[in-house]
């Protein structure tokens, strides 16, 4: 939780002629980097399926991390979204199953709606009553996960009670691209626009960077707030229909400590945890590189044993690596 | 408080700094813990013949000690503004270090110390990523939780070592002879009180505080920020080892499994305890009554055979109730205060 | 003169206990300067924070335009055409220059509803070029210095459709050069027709600004008139409620042996080979523009970022001071210029903040003693009169310039040898201001070594021995008390003159 | 922990608390256990505590344990998440007077008195690998998507997988990896998927647990490979008859829990009643399963794996009722 900002110094004002690069391009480097790395490890790695597969394995996290995103932008958090996916994940598969005539789009909204009703829960006790986000969605972690086990006890839903279409949501590809990666990247895509284009967006990056100072300018801190968890609820509703689409069999525990998956996607995405830093862009890249991390170790047949060992490692290594190329750039007087 | 430092310079009535003020280890939100404490001790010992008795005070403090332990550097990590999310793999790793340090043949003691060195290192390691290469702890610990976690698999596999030394079976399983207190529990509350007093009245725990609140204010004012957090580090490794160690001797097993996901548990209690995520606030005594909350609850609730559902939404509503309970209240009096200091005027 | 834009009357406001302001009757009229003076925590900033919709009053009435409103909040506040600048600057640092002046007004949109940044961006270089400052519009805030960010804050208020601005101490972290920008722009805006409300405690500035000046003493204005009618004296015993000393005469102290000496100190990008030498009992005066590299130099010798070449020689032995512990052990002391970032802890307390530069200096393991601490705490809330409940009181709770008060104990109480101060009597008020200038006196009398950092000139000259000029990180001509003369210092300052060696 | 000094009382099952813990409630599996349970109960008495963690985990099982030996039942009656690491607090009720019986999973030995075992590692090993082998015509790669590495009753099952590649008829047969999903939807199937994409020319996937297997079946499908790769392994015809109907699955094994269910809970009542005390040789009346006799190492054997096809699926659907 910390940043190093307490190590830099301030520097120097600039003329405006400084050279300048993304933030993210480090991370751009990174991934570039490991997918090297892996293509040369595995020749089964540079093959359209293995991209296929990343895309569609980023897909969820990617989506339920844009959410978290915007909430870590405000300066708050969300870990209840491992619970709200398992718990929409399971009203949504239950509902198809028990109507089997249901139009898709119909459960889809539910779903959507059901999540957004949880992150608006969540946001309205944030923002409202200004207690602290970690407590309160600690809270909803529990409360969304023993609803959940007390409505699926010890039922469990398979891809035999749900129509060839549920799943089809997540499996179908356009011109071979996963559609689940095509709808991470319309959600991303639209939070981009949002985030860096409108005033909402700046506005919500604001209150993170300085709650005081947003509240001195006018800034409807609350509306922000509430907003940032009611849409990463409905993300996480989204989410949680193609999960169960995606996997097949949906059960009391589904997407059970998925919140650190999340996090940790988020962050290596450059997203400051104490709000008021981060882009879209970083999210993508973050979810991306953990991918990559993962499909290329299990592509390389690792032994399980190693895996665990190893996929953290090249985590801290690729972070290390973002972070030391950004130095470089910085002390060669290039600003990120 | 003196009265010096209210008359000259502030003629303005000041009743505010008359009324004793909480010490800032025991405030509103320490009197709230220890009220939900009490309902909870009294709602068990009404419902259930077997909570209020001496055994299941040993029973429940054995079984909470590898978690207890684990929440003391998690309180002083948190309060500087960091956390170290890789603490139950280090508690797993010390462990499979030490079971197999003894299965190989090393004495009780030796292995120990080579278990707790184990988790020293992965302190140190935690700490220099974060202070020396100047990556946020969340991240890096989230990825230590995998690399020492996985590094207990490639050492273990599916293997678990349950030949232990029997001095420390009986230190993690028994009571001292002829009470009902645990050994353990008596490590646990040397330990716990050592480090309460010296974070509210130690000169490090001030230093503590300070690089919580504003790590930038403390480097000015000479405090070793680095030094102390990469030492806050190490001492949780080192904590997280011996609650591992200790943890194997109370289930006579070294998995690599051993305390999957024990971190959450860790972080949730010291944020219960008031503990900001942010740093620089919060008291130890509030965390010791949040653990000893939580370890009632799971008693009562396992005594009275209440499902996982149940046990997660009290868990839960406890936990939501307690913010948001307080902050209404707080609500309702600003508003009637308002109300009332308006009319007054009009 | 015409109505008045705004007037407050009878206002009122408290925060728990704390009466901040009692009752405050205050008329603005177009087109004129109206100063507010006040010690520290007379609750001139609570009043601004009233009139920006930041706090509501608690009784009395705000009237604009004769009609009495209720500004709920800074949106509102802007709505009815105020603009405020405030005492500490509101920003948003991990944000673009550019962001932080569109988030402060309407922001341009596209029709798409979508940000036009190039008008933004157009806007932020015009909102500058207005206070003729240079600013990387795309640099994040918290790169900027605190001189910059207030300069930035000033930008921002300085919009088109304001009827009145409230400058609440604009000039704390500005130098002589920005301060005569902003007078320029104030003489023009009055011209405009703007009313203007200013806080400060530089007397000169307010003096030469103001037409008409009021004076609020523990939250209540005791008098308001117009500006020739008051001297800086009676202006101060009104804030006082009694007659006070204001100036100290510096007292003539027997210099001992050189104490510490700098010998070609460079750090890329910020100071290139600076050299001097001070003595025991000498106040030395680092005299320049913001920007200058005095604040660099200043951490350099306190370790904070140790200078890439040259040497410290401290009574005769040459010491590598690279950590600010390091720095400590010799005995040396800085007291920054940003509060707020380094100065104190804001959500500890007194007690709390005081003793902290002193943590270093204790065992590890050993414990402290709240009662010493509070005593501590006591002791100097009494010696340089900071308004405050008690040492229990959290910092953030405290007005701006007992804050800053607060800074200075803290390291006063380390009793260092050697002091660097870093413009340490910003934001404090005239009285307080003297009894530190007496401190520093008595300190060099004792045999301390103190380097002085002030953007106010004045100041400087009155209490330093000597002043070094600095200009962009290059070290100018140097000045010794004779007395000295402030037009050549300036010139130095300013980087017009390199011939006038003394 | 201190030995109990010498046999509890026999108490009447009439009379007793029975503290029965699952591996985890939230499982369909344990449910029909738990179905059996009950027929015991109906028919014999007692008091039937089925407590259990939601997900397994070991300190869940502690705590339930503790709270039977609290409540001072006669009997604990255990499926143990970890053989050894349960067994302290195990010893530590006998000593305070339960009877502790394992079911399922065993725990370490000298913890307990009696081991309910369905059928034995080896018989339910062979059973899950002939399948697998007959489907694959004895000849190409498989992989294994476990449960958790350390389920010793899994480990076990594979152990004797292993050791039937030895023999001359399976010699065309190789193991290329063992993976685990944890007992969890999305890891086995990402552990399927990725056993799958390492290893283009895999024919066959054994799960020997039934999340697994319906997760490898939808990686097969998902990947395009559901021709080629056959899937078997441990299936519940409770929710995955259609498995076996749709042709996605050849055949699978399993046991009836309901039985396994009622079984333990006579064995338990027997037990605790004194009438056997877990010696080899001993026998008891088990209801509508007959006598059942004690084998060497106090086991319970109940019978043989069944193997499930589609024809015969449908005929066993009562052995998987999780009503009550
Ligand atoms: N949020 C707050 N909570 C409690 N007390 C406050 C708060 N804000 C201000 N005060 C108190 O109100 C009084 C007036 O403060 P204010 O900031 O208005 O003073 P000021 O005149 O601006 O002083 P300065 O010249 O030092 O800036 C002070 O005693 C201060 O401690
Ligand atoms: N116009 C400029 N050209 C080159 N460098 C500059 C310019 N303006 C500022 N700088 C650099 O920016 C840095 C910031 O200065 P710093 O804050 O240390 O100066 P200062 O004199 O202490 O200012 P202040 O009076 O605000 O405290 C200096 O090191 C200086 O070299
Ligand atoms: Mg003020
Ligand atoms: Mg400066």
């Amino acid at each position: 939780m910390s940043t190093s900002d307490t190590r830099t110094a301030p520097a120097p004002a600039l003329p405006e002629s400084r050279r300048r690069i993304h933030r993210e391009a480090g991370l751009g480097v990174v991934l570039v980097v490991l997918v090297a790395l892996f293509a040369t490890l595995t020749p089964r790695f540079a093959t359209g399926d293995t991209f296929a597969q990343i895309g569609t394995d980023l897909s969820i996290v990617l989506i339920v991390a844009v959410g978290q995103a915007l909430v870590l932008f405000t300066r708050n958090i969300d870990v209840s979204v491992g619970s709200t996916v398992g718990l929409t994940a399971y009203l949504a598969a239950s509902l198809t199953a028990a109507v089997p005539g249901l139009p898709l789009v119909l459960t889809v909204l539910v779903a959507c709606l059901l999540g957004a009703a949880l992150g608006a829960v969540n946001g309205a006790l944030v923002a409202t009553l200004k207690v602290p986000s970690i407590m309160v969605t600690l809270g909803t972690l529990y409360i969304f996960r023993g609803i959940n086990s007390a409505l699926a006890g010890s039922s469990q839903i398979t891809a035999q009670n749900l129509p060839d279409s549920y799943s089809a949501i997540a499996t179908g590809t356009v011109l071979g691209i996963p559609l689940m990666f095509l709808y991470a990247l319309a959600v991303a895509g639209l939070a981009h626009l949002v985030i860096r284009h409108t005033f909402t967006g700046r506005a919500m990056l604001a209150v993170g960077s300085d709650p005081a100072s947003a509240e001195r300018t006018g800034i409807a801190s609350k509306r922000l707030v509430f907003g940032a968890y009611t849409v990463t609820g409905l993300l996480c509703g989204l989410a949680g229909v193609l999960w169960g689409a995606r996997y097949g069999t949906v059960d009391s525990s589904v997407a059970t400590g998925f919140e650190l998956v999340v996090l940790a996607a988020v962050v290596v995405g450059g997203v400051r945890i104490t709000g008021g830093v981060g882009t879209v862009g970083g999210v993508v890249l973050g979810a991306a590189i953990l991918s990559v991390i993962s499909t290329g170790l299990a592509l390389a047949d690792v032994s399980p044993f190693w895996l665990q060992a190893i996929q953290g490692l090249v985590i801290i290594l690729a972070i290390t690596f973002d972070l030391v190329l950004r130095r470089r750039l910085e002390s060669r007087g290039v600003s990120t | 408080m003196t009265a010096q430092t209210t008359g000259r310079q502030s003629p303005t009535p000041v009743p505010a700094a008359v009324r004793r003020r909480l010490p800032s280890w025991f405030g509103t939100w320490e009197i709230t813990l220890l009220a939900l404490v009490v309902l909870a001790v009294a709602l068990a010992s009404a419902t259930s013949p077997y909570f209020a008795t001496g055994q299941n005070f040993s029973i429940s403090a054995t079984g909470a000690l590898g978690l207890s332990l684990m929440v003391v550097p998690m309180a002083w990590l948190m309060v500087a503004g960091e956390i170290d999310l890789s603490v139950a793999s280090t508690f797993a790793l010390s462990a499979t270090v030490f079971g197999l340090a003894v299965s190989g043949g090393l004495g009780t003691w030796p292995a120990i110390g080579l278990g707790v060195l184990t988790g020293a290192v992965a302190g140190l390691v935690n700490g220099l990523l974060v202070v020396d290469v100047g990556l946020p702890s969340l991240i890096v610990t989230i990825g230590t939780l995998g690399l020492y976690r996985g590094l207990s698999y490639v050492l273990l596999e599916n293997r678990g070592i349950s030949d232990l030394p029997p001095g420390l079976t009986t230190f993690a399983q028994e009571n001292l002879p002829g009470t009902l207190v645990p050994y353990g529990f008596v490590a646990f509350v040397v330990v716990a009180v050592a480090a309460a007093v010296l974070l509210h009245r130690g000169a490090l725990g001030r230093a503590v505080f300070a690089i919580g609140s504003n790590a930038q204010v403390a480097r000015f004012s000479g405090l070793r920020v680095g030094a102390i957090k990469r030492g806050l580090f190490v001492f949780s490794g080192v904590v997280a080892a011996i609650a591992g160690i200790a943890y194997a001797g109370y289930i006579s097993t070294v998995r690599a499994s051993n305390g999957t996901g024990l971190e959450l548990i860790v972080v949730g209690i010291v944020l219960i305890g008031g503990i900001s995520m942010y740093g620089g606030k919060g008291s130890f005594v509030g965390v010791l009554l949040a653990l000893l909350l939580v370890t009632v609850l799971t008693s009562w609730m396992t005594l009275g055979d209440a499902e996982t559902a149940v046990q997660y939404m009290v868990t839960g509503l406890l936990m939501v109730g307690a913010v948001v309970v307080p902050a209404l209240s707080r609500r309702l009096h600003m508003s009637r205060e308002r109300r009332r200091s308006a009319g007054s005027v009009r | 003169m015409s109505t008045p834009v705004i007037e407050l009357s009878g206002v009122a406001k408290r925060f728990g206990g704390v009466v901040a302001v009692r009752h405050v009757d205050l008329a603005l009229f177009p087109g004129e300067v109206h100063a507010l003076l006040g010690e520290n925590g007379a609750g001139k900033s609570t009043l601004v924070n009233m009139l920006a919709g930041i706090h509501r009053p608690d009784a009395g009435a705000i009237i604009v335009d004769g009609a009495e409103v209720t500004i709920p909040n800074p949106r509102t506040s802007r709505a009815l055409g105020i603009s405020v600048v405030h005492q500490h600057p509101v920003t948003f640092p991990d944000l673009t220059v550019t962001e932080n002046i569109m988030l402060a007004g309407p922001a341009p949109r596209r029709r798409t509803r979508l940000l036009d940044w190039g008008t933004a961006r157009r806007h932020a270089r015009e909102a500058l070029a207005r206070l003729d400052v240079h600013l990387d519009i795309s640099a994040e805030v918290k790169h900027l210095s605190a001189a910059d960010q207030q300069l930035l804050e000033i930008a921002k208020a300085l919009d088109t459709g304001t009827r009145l601005l409230v400058l609440d101490e604009p000039t704390a972290a500005l130098s002589t050069r920005e301060v005569d920008r902003l007078m320029e722009i104030i003489a023009r805006l009055k011209a405009d027709g703007v009313s203007i409300l200013f806080v400060g405690h530089r007397l000169n500035e307010v003096f030469a600004l103001a037409d008409r000046v009021s004076v609020s003493r523990d939250g209540a204005t005791v008098v308001t008139g117009p500006a020739h009618e008051f001297t800086p004296e009676s202006a101060v015993g009104h804030m006082v409620g009694r007659s006070v000393e204001t100036a100290f005469p510096k007292a003539e102290v027997e210099l001992g042996p050189a104490r510490l000496e700098v010998r070609g100190l460079s750090r890329r990008g910020a100071y290139t080979d600076v050299s001097f030498t001070v003595r025991r009992g000498e106040i030395l005066g680092l005299a320049g523009l913001v920007g200058a590299g005095r604040t660099e130099i200043a951490r350099g010798l306190f370790g904070l970022e140790p200078a890439d070449s040259g040497e410290i020689v401290l009574d005769g032995a040459a010491v590598s001071i690279g950590s600010p512990q390091q720095a400590m052990r010799h005995g040396v002391a800085y007291v920054p210029e940003d509060r707020h970032s380094e100065g104190v802890v804001l959500e500890h307390s007194i007690g709390f903040n005081l003793p902290l530069a002193l943590l270093e200096r204790r065992p590890r393991l050993g414990l402290l003693s709240p009662q010493a601490d509070r005593a501590l705490a006591g002791d100097y809330i009494d010696r340089l009169r900071i308004r405050t409940s008690g040492p229990d009181q959290l910092l953030g709770a405290l007005s701006g310039g007992n804050q800053q008060k607060v800074v200075i104990a803290k390291w006063l109480a380390t009793d260092p040898s050697v002091l660097i101060l870093d413009d340490p009597t910003k934001g404090i008020d005239v009285g307080a201001k003297a009894e530190v200038h007496q401190l520093i006196s008595g300190m060099a009398e004792r045999g301390l070594t103190i380097i002085l950092i002030s953007n106010e000139l004045e100041e400087l000259l009155a209490v330093s021995d000597r002043v070094i000029t600095f200009y962009r990180g290059a070290q100018g001509p140097e000045f010794d008390r004779r007395p000295f003369d402030a037009e050549q210092v300036l010139a130095a300052m300013t980087g017009q003159v390199s011939d006038v060696h003394v | 922990a201190a030995e109990p000094s010498g046999p509890p009382p026999p108490r009447p099952v009439r009379d007793c608390n029975l503290t029965m813990i699952p591996k985890n409630t939230d499982n369909p599996y344990f449910a029909a256990v738990r179905t059996g349970m009950v027929d015991a109960q109906r028919e014999l008495g007692g008091d039937l505590s089925f407590v259990g963690p939601a997900a397994g985990d070991v300190t869940g099982q502690i705590q339930r344990i503790q709270s039977g030996r609290q409540r001072g039942s006669c009997v604990i009656g255990i499926s143990a998440v970890d053989s050894s690491a349960v067994a302290p607090a195990l010893d530590a009720a006998r000593a305070d007077g339960s009877r502790v019986i394992s079911y399922d999973a065993d725990v370490s030995d000298g913890s307990r008195g009696l081991f309910v075992n369905m059928a034995t590692a080896d018989e339910l090993g062979r059973a899950q690998f002939e399948i697998l082998a007959r489907a694959m015509g004895n000849t190409g790669e498989f992989g294994i998507v476990s449960s958790q590495s350390t389920a010793e009753v899994t480990n076990g099952w594979i152990d004797v997988m292993i050791a039937q590649l030895d023999e001359a008829e399976y010699s065309g047969m190789r193991l290329v990896r063992t993976s685990y999903g944890d007992d969890d939807a999305k890891k086995s199937y990402d552990a399927a998927v990725a056993l799958l994409r390492a290893h283009p020319n895999l024919r066959g996937i054994m799960a020997p647990t039934p999340i697994a297997m319906e997760a490898s079946v939808k990686a097969a499908t998902d990947l395009g490979v559901a021709d080629r790769v056959v899937v078997t392994g441990l299936g519940n015809p409770g929710n995955q008859a259609e498995l076996l109907k749709t042709g996605q699955v050849p055949a699978y094994v399993l046991w009836s829990p309901r039985d396994l269910g009622y079984l333990t809970y006579y064995a338990a009542a027997a037990y605790t009643a004194g009438e056997i005390t877990g010696r080899a040789g001993e026998t008891f009346a088990a209801g509508r399963l007959g006598r059942k006799t004690i084998g060497p190492g106090g086991e319970v054997v109940m019978g043989h794996p069944i193997t499930f096809t589609q024809d015969n699926v449908d005929r066993y659907l009562h052995d998987f009722e999780t009503t009550g």
